[in-house]
């Protein structure tokens, strides 16, 4: 199993943050931080292309979000893609092994997507696949070197150090924080409490305790509320991912508290929550727009122009109160994520559900 | 060996019958609860005990759908899957408009009304025991729900809509606070108990649990009572999903796992699957003892999975104990 | 005897369910596979491809349909798959030398655990719904109490299990079709499958006929649990790792009493056959191998899934006159 | 008769169950070669000393000797392992299995751990054999006739040279030929030195297979005495308490009234070419061997197994019976002659299940225990039928047959249809509770009702008929008077024309 507390990731992961993207102003989804380009041209092929693609699932809105970018790309992109073909493995290791042997079975790809649904799981069947095809993989990586690039943010440990500063600054003296997480064992969630947990440990914040919501908001409300009835106030509420950020300010109004401090994420319904009730809040992204970035980066390969590689690091925005405006739209669903860097993509909007 | 002729001897019998209505799983909730109260004395007070009822109200109304089901002999796991839909559903179609609210409301139990409806059909007509059945329908209302709404809610609940799971009146005399959903929860349960105990069609329901054959033989529409078993059970679904949307507000996760968890709560409250036995007191009690479990082993602060150990434990007691009890008790 | 029509309510003719299901499958993958022009899922490679997928759920789906076959049912499975997984990984963590103790832990915890279920079950009286519900939630909580991620590894050795093959055909592959046919001979051609069969048909007729119904009952859902720890070892060796939720996320539980069902064994047991469950198997992986080449979306697919299910079943018991709840 | 040493004793046992006393203190033996009767009333405890002697329960006290050495049996299987076979009540066989497969079950006989089913099949086909019977060992037990399930129970107590053999009630569920089949093959085991329990209702066989006969009641033993010294009359005494006036009521001197139920040229799946008139105030009863159509027949009227041909009417009014619950609607009652399975909700308490028609046909949303369906009404339906039991509220499943059989007739006397159809409504049931039955269902005819009886139970249908049809091959092959001559209706059930003349008139005439 991986190290989820890792000093050296840790660094790595601060230094990433302090750093400049580069490539294009305004595109996040094409710059990079700090990276090195790969040669491609023995990839080079002439278009249009088949682009095959494994997903790991769809099972949250994060990744339907994405995974309407990656779409929405795509039918940007149409005039150099002949055919995009998904197979989705419902979060089933065992399936999505078979989903990639297929595809490489099946000689219908010139390229192949990979969005693992574990890390160590799908090594194996992707080191299969690089022998036949050119790889990207992105969101989570692979324990190989053999794809011509792993796209991703900064990750994990990026949102801990992003989201404790921020509670760490805003937070009164002997302020008590409670941490809500989502569920254990997930790389790129733990990694986010780890980083946090030791920001908050070398400032000396007082921690009353971390809980598992599964996701849920009525768990959520739950257990914010119980939390409230023992300890009377709760200051502030870290959070390792946004979907329940509602719930749990919900949990102090009906308990007739005031707001407390709360990190979040890119979420619509919590923004808007954010904007209308003038919250202290911050909203780490783990920037759904990757999804795009996917696709361009395989057009780049088999078209043999250099691609970011091995890994390309993609940067991660926040929202603050500075920079809240330009992402609130009430337009759009309470789960869209205002990071998806998807306005400029044909069917915006609506494609995201979103009303015109 | 006693026989007396017909008649005579009927009051013991009704004592007897007095004292097994006294539902264990209601002294087990007890008991739990006054443990959680001596952790956490603010459970005693009326708030404390509202908001625990209002909590638990979204399993105690799908227990006592789900035992509709149960009593005439079957399973309904389609539960969790409606929920899901009636929370998004009613985003979707309300779209944070108060106005929308009520005749959204009306949709998602007509919605309600087909699933259960179908389900029953399928059971009934096409001859599918209802555990694959209702697992099969489980996958399609689950997919009809995401297609609907492309993987994620769509819009907002409006508050008046989220009122039945959130609001709570203040300043109520005696009781202080009084939240909505515990009135929801004690009509639905009154509901359910005067179907499934005071009318003839909760007979008919027993009976078809019992032996289906019997009752059609004796006249009883075997059909037309196990559809409408399951559609209670749908409705009671959609009941819950409107509460928990209210309590919590859109999400996608929110239905998943509780079909189980409202066939446990039964259990516990001594249903007998398979049918021909089981009482609404019993599923209401079976799902607050639930409630008031992990109520307690959250304040203890036994780790989350630990908590699935407990229930695990608690169940296979009480359905033991429950066959022990039956063997040894005519 | 007078030589007229027979008794009562006649029980159906069993289907040629396993048949029908096997050509059914087979005609809905080469159709789509020529339809969306992937011939090449016809060669070898796309063939082995599909088998492969038929592994994890047709070892779980031969165990099931013992337990299913007695009148009881399993739903601990999917837990137990998890416990294997992660014991066998953690144990073995990617040392060679480790790897026999670890299988032989692996048996052990599924013999110990196969043993519970039936205990509570037949001593108890316990309906077997909430015995292996309720025993799923005790591993289930004591395993990701102790493990929350992929825990330890296997080493390559035993990777091939999963991995390693004879000319095209991969070991499991081989592995599965081997069990099927030891499960068919032991159902058809021993006394314990005869006395299997009684304990599901009437279980009080074959105690009165002096069948020791109880340990029938053991016998078949330690049966089950090991084959649950072998699937368990298998995802192990597929995944170089196991972790706490391979086995739900799998949905092993539901799917493997579903493809049982599918294969026309009935639930209240007394009448069926493995052949039925692997042909139920086959048709779930051709489903996912043929939804993915046509390109379906996630969504659709589960509604189809979903009533393919229900159709499948229905296909044959919708003729009977009984009642079925 | 050659009555060797004996080969069982059971020593003053005694075995209760929740709420009632079953046994207490029974003492019972039977010697090599010889046939040991028990009779008593439904409840008695025949079956419950038989099922503590096959280990099915332990014995709270007392003592079980086989062979003069005591045993203590934890299963079955033990009990069998002594040598003890018993052909119990209740049949139990594996609707899915073939005939061999049941009747070897428990001691399939393997070839190094393979079955070995040629020997299995063999074996079977001789049990046959010796049973003159024609089964094939490889049907499906759940396609034969309830009288073919009951052969191949017996064969299975036959499959192990038991020392031995206990029948619990046998013949409750064969015809004639086969119950007669079945005492010839007593005899023979009895000559073979067999030591054989006999358990029936069945008087006229007591008499005629038992050296001793037992008679237990309320859980004890009366007497046990040579048959030779216990007369009928005096064993129904001893069951009963009291003597039976009449053990068959009179029949109605007024001419029959209107006709209630006509069928013309019905047919279905296995009925045919079936005309048959019932008039108020009749008692029609329908006989012939098993598998002649009888219950088809009821099951036709009932709309259970429909007519697919010919027309029915009721009361004059051509009615189209398609279901149970159009039957029930149209004034048809029936009592199927299977109670476990057909007619009762076993956990319910016997007054749901007397008022369980009724509430079938109640508005659903109306309160079960009211208006026509109150406590009181259902008790007062009960003791109409003279239900005996120690709750009203409490499980059906634990009442006797007999009781059992009283409440749903008295769910029909609820309703009080223009038609009852009665399967085998005597089936397994103490004499008492026969005569108990018998009246009450000549009180419904007296009252206008229109009566079919459906039996296999010849005496029954002679004593109590005012006519009888005689069906065959799903068709009704004659008619005669009721009173007609066993040889009579014989005669036309096998379909010999021989010495019996086959006119139903001069038949009438000889009684
Ligand atoms: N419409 C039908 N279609 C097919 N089979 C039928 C139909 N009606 C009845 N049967 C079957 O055929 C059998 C006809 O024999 P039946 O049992 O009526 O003879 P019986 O003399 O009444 O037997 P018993 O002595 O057990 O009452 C019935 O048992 C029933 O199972
Ligand atoms: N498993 C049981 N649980 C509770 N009571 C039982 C059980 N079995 C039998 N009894 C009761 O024990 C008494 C004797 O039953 P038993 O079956 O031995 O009577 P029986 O003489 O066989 O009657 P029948 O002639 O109807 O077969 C009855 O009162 C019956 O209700
Ligand atoms: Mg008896
Ligand atoms: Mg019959």
């Amino acid at each position: 199993a991986q190290n989820f507390d890792d000093p050296k990731d840790f660094a790595y992961a601060e230094e990433l943050l302090k750093m400049k993207p580069q490539g294009p102003e305004g595109k996040p989804w094409e710059q990079n931080l700090g990276g090195k380009e790969v040669d491609t041209s023995k990839y080079k092929k002439p278009g249009p292309y088949r682009i095959c693609f494994s997903n790991a699932g769809v099972d949250n809105p994060w990744r339907v979000v994405g995974w309407t970018d990656m779409q929405a790309q795509v039918d940007k992109d149409k005039a150099d893609i002949k055919s995009f073909s998904a197979a989705d493995a419902e979060g089933k290791d065992d399936k999505q092994i078979s989903d990639i042997n297929s595809f490489v079975s099946g000689d219908s790809c010139d390229i192949l997507i990979v969005s693992p649904n574990t890390t160590a799981a799908l090594t194996p069947a992707v080191e299969a696949a690089c022998k036949k095809l050119p790889v990207v993989v992105f969101d989570r990586g692979v324990l190989t070197q053999c794809p011509v690039t792993f796209v991703n943010p900064i990750g994990g440990y990026g949102w801990g150090i992003q989201t404790a500063n921020f509670i760490a600054e805003k937070l009164p003296k002997g302020g008590k924080v409670l941490g809500l997480r989502i569920l254990p064992g997930v790389d790129v969630l733990e990694t986010r409490w780890s980083a946090a947990n030791r920001i908050f440990k070398e400032k000396g914040i007082n921690v009353v305790g971390a809980e598992f919501t599964g996701g849920d908001n009525a768990k959520t409300k739950s257990i914010v509320e119980d939390y409230i009835r023992r300890f009377g106030k709760i200051d502030a509420i870290w959070m390792d991912a946004g979907a329940t950020a509602v719930a749990a300010i919900e949990a102090f109004e009906d308990a007739g508290q005031p707001n407390p401090i709360i990190t979040g994420e890119d979420q619509e319904d919590f923004l808007v929550k954010w904007q209308k009730e003038k919250l202290t809040a911050f909203a780490p992204t783990y920037p759904t727009y990757q999804w795009r970035s996917a696709i361009i980066a395989s057009l780049k390969i088999l078209k043999g122009e250099p691609v970011i590689g091995p890994t390309w690091k993609l940067p991660q925005p926040d929202i603050t109160e500075a920079t809240l405006a330009t992402y609130v739209d009430p337009k759009m669903p309470p789960l869209h994520y205002a990071m998806c860097g998807c306005k400029d993509l044909p069917g915006y909007p609506q494609r995201w559900g979103g009303k015109p | 060996m006693t026989t007396t002729v017909a008649g005579e001897g009927w009051p013991r019998g009704r004592a007897i019958a007095i004292a097994k209505h006294v539902n264990a799983a209601m002294v087990v909730f007890v008991v739990l609860y006054a443990v959680v109260g001596i952790l956490q004395p603010s459970y005693l007070e009326p708030a404390g005990l509202m908001n625990f009822l209002r909590r638990s109200a979204p399993l105690a109304i799908l227990a006592s759908g789900q035992l509709f089901v149960l009593a005439a002999g079957g399973f309904d796991l389609s539960m969790s899957a409606l929920v899901t839909l009636t929370v998004i559903g009613g985003s979707m179609l309300a779209d944070n408009n108060p106005d929308n609210t009520w005749w959204t409301i009306g949709a998602l139990y007509g919605i309600g009304l087909a699933v259960g409806a179908l389900n029953g059909l399928i059971v009934s007509f096409l001859k599918v025991p209802s555990i694959i059945a209702t697992l099969g329908t489980l996958l399609c209302v689950d997919g009809a729900a995401m297609m609907w709404s492309g993987g994620s809610p769509r819009g907002y609940l409006p508050d008046n809509f989220r009122a039945f799971g959130r609001l709570v009146l203040h300043d109520v005399p005696v009781i202080g606070t009084f939240p909505i959903a515990v009135g929801v929860l004690i009509v639905f349960t009154l509901l359910a108990w005067w179907g499934l105990h005071v009318t003839v069609f909760g007979q008919r329901v027993f009976a078809v649990g019992d032996n289906p054959r019997a009752a059609e033989l004796a006249g009883v529409r075997v059909s037309a009572t196990r559809v409408a078993a399951f559609v209670i059970s749908a409705l009671s679904a959609v009941t819950g999903g409107i509460m928990l949307g209210g309590f919590g507000g859109v999400s996608v996760g929110v239905g998943s796992g509780l079909a189980l968890q409202a066939i446990a709560a039964c259990v516990i409250g001594g249903v007998q699957l398979m049918g021909g036995r089981g009482s609404v007191v019993g599923a209401v009690a079976g799902a607050f003892s639930l409630f008031a479990l992990f109520t307690l082993l959250n304040l203890v602060g036994l780790p989350q999975s630990l908590r699935d150990t407990a229930q695990g434990l608690i169940l296979i007691s009480a359905v033991a104990s429950g066959a022990w009890r039956l063997r040894h008790a005519g | 005897m007078t030589a007229i029509v027979s008794g009562a309510p006649r029980p159906r003719r069993a289907p040629p369910a396993p048949l029908f299901l096997f050509v059914g499958s087979l005609f809905l993958y080469v159709g789509v596979a020529i339809w969306t022009g992937q011939t090449s899922q016809l060669h070898t490679e796309g063939w082995v491809g599909l088998l492969q997928r038929m592994v994890a759920l047709g070892i779980v789906g031969v165990g099931q349909t013992f337990v299913i076959l007695c009148g009881s049912i399993d739903l601990s499975v999917a837990n137990l798959i998890s416990v294997g997984a992660v014991a066998a990984s953690f144990i073995m963590q990617g040392r060679e030398a480790m790897m026999l103790p670890a299988v032989a832990v692996v048996l052990a915890i599924s013999v110990v655990v196969g043993a519970i279920n039936g205990a509570i079950i037949a001593g108890l009286r316990v309906n077997p719904l909430i015995a292996t519900l309720g025993v799923g939630l005790v591993l289930q909580g004591l395993l990701s109490a102790s493990f929350t991620d992929f825990a330890g590894s296997v080493p390559q050795a035993f990777q091939a299990f999963a991995y390693g093959a004879v000319g095209p055909v991969p070991y499991s592959v081989l592995g599965l079709f081997a069990l099927a046919l030891a499960a068919w001979w032991t159902l058809g051609a021993t006394r314990f499958g005869a006395h299997l069969y009684a304990v599901g048909g009437n279980a009080e007729g074959a105690r009165l006929a002096g069948v020791r119904t109880h340990l029938v009952m053991v016998g078949a859902h330690v049966i089950c649990s090991v084959l649950a720890g072998v699937t368990g070892l298998y995802l192990a060796s597929r995944l170089r790792s196991g972790a706490p939720w391979v086995g739900r996320d799998g949905v092993y539980d539901l799917e493997s009493i579903a493809v049982v069902v599918i294969g026309g064994t009935l639930l209240a047991g007394g009448r069926g056959g493995v052949w039925g469950t692997l042909a139920g198997v086959l048709l779930f992986a051709t489903l996912d191998a043929a939804l993915n080449m046509l390109g379906v979306p996630a969504y659709p697919k589960l509604i189809l899934r979903g009533a393919i299910v229900i159709l499948a079943v229905a296909a044959y018991a919708a003729r009977t006159r009984e009642h079925v709840a | 008769m050659t009555t060797g040493a004996l080969a069982l004793e059971m020593r003053d046992i005694s075995k209760s169950f929740p709420g009632v006393r079953a046994l207490e203190g029974v003492s019972f033996d039977c010697a090599a070669g010889e046939v040991h009767a028990i009779c008593g009333e439904n409840g008695a405890g025949k079956s419950t000393l038989i099922k503590v002697l096959g280990g099915v329960y332990r014995p709270d006290a007392g003592a079980i000797l086989i062979g003069g050495t005591e045993r203590s049996f934890a299963r079955p299987a033990d009990a069998r392992a002594a040598g003890v076979s018993i052909i119990h009540q209740e049949l139990s066989l594996l609707a899915y299995r073939t005939v061999a497969e049941n009747v070897f079950l428990g001691l399939e006989p393997t070839r190094f751990g393979r079955l070995d089913r040629g020997a299995m099949r063999l074996g079977t086909a001789r049990l046959m054999q010796r049973l003159s019977s024609t089964i094939d060992p490889d049907t499906r037990a759940g396609d034969l006739s309830v009288a073919e399930q009951q052969i191949v129970e017996i064969a299975k107590a036959l499959a192990f040279d038991a020392r031995i053999l206990v029948m619990d009630e046998p013949t409750a569920a064969l015809d004639e030929v086969d119950a007669k089949r079945l005492l010839a093959l007593v005899g023979k085991l009895r000559q073979q030195g067999v030591a054989i329990v006999y358990i029936s209702h069945r008087m006229s066989e007591l008499a005629a297979v038992a050296d001793r006969i037992s008679v237990m009641k309320d859980g004890r033993k009366a007497i046990t005495a040579p048959a030779s010294d216990l007369p009928t009359d005096r064993i129904v005494r001893l069951m009963v308490g009291r003597d039976l006036a009449e053990f068959y009521p009179p029949r109605s001197q007024a001419p029959p009234g209107p006709p209630l139920l006509e069928i013309a040229s019905g047919g279905n799946g296995v009925l045919a070419d079936i005309d048959l008139t019932v008039r108020a105030g009749e008692i029609v009863g329908v006989a012939g061997l098993e598998g002649s159509g009888k219950t088809a027949l009821a099951r036709a009227i009932f709309g259970d197994r429909p007519f697919e041909r010919g027309t029915v009417s009721v009361a004059g009014a051509a009615r189209q019976i398609r279901s149970p619950r159009a039957a029930i609607a149209d004034g048809v009652g029936f009592l199927p002659n299977d109670r476990k399975r057909d007619g009762l909700a076993l956990q319910r308490s016997p007054r749901d299940n007397v008022l369980l028609t009724l509430r079938a046909f109640a508005p659903a949303l109306a309160r079960a225990a009211g208006g026509a369906m109150t406590d009181s009404i259902a008790d007062s339906l009960l003791r109409r039928v003279d239900v005996r039991a120690a709750r009203l509220d409490g499980e059906i499943r634990l009442l006797s047959g007999g009781n059992q059989q009283k409440v749903i007739l008295g769910r029909w006397l609820a309703r009080d249809p223009k038609i009852l159809i009665f399967c085998e409504p005597t089936r397994g049931i103490d004499i008492a509770a026969k005569a108990a039955i018998y009246h009450i269902m000549r009180d419904l005819a007296s009252r206008g009702r229109a009566i079919l009886l459906v039996s296999s139970d010849l005496p029954e249908i002679i004593g109590l008929s005012d006519r009888i049809v005689v069906m065959r091959g799903g068709r009704i092959v004659g008619a005669c008077e009721g009173g007609a001559s066993e040889e009579a209706v014989m005669a036309l059930a096998v379909g010999h024309v021989g010495e019996a003349v086959i006119d139903p008139v001069k038949v009438g005439a000889a009684v």
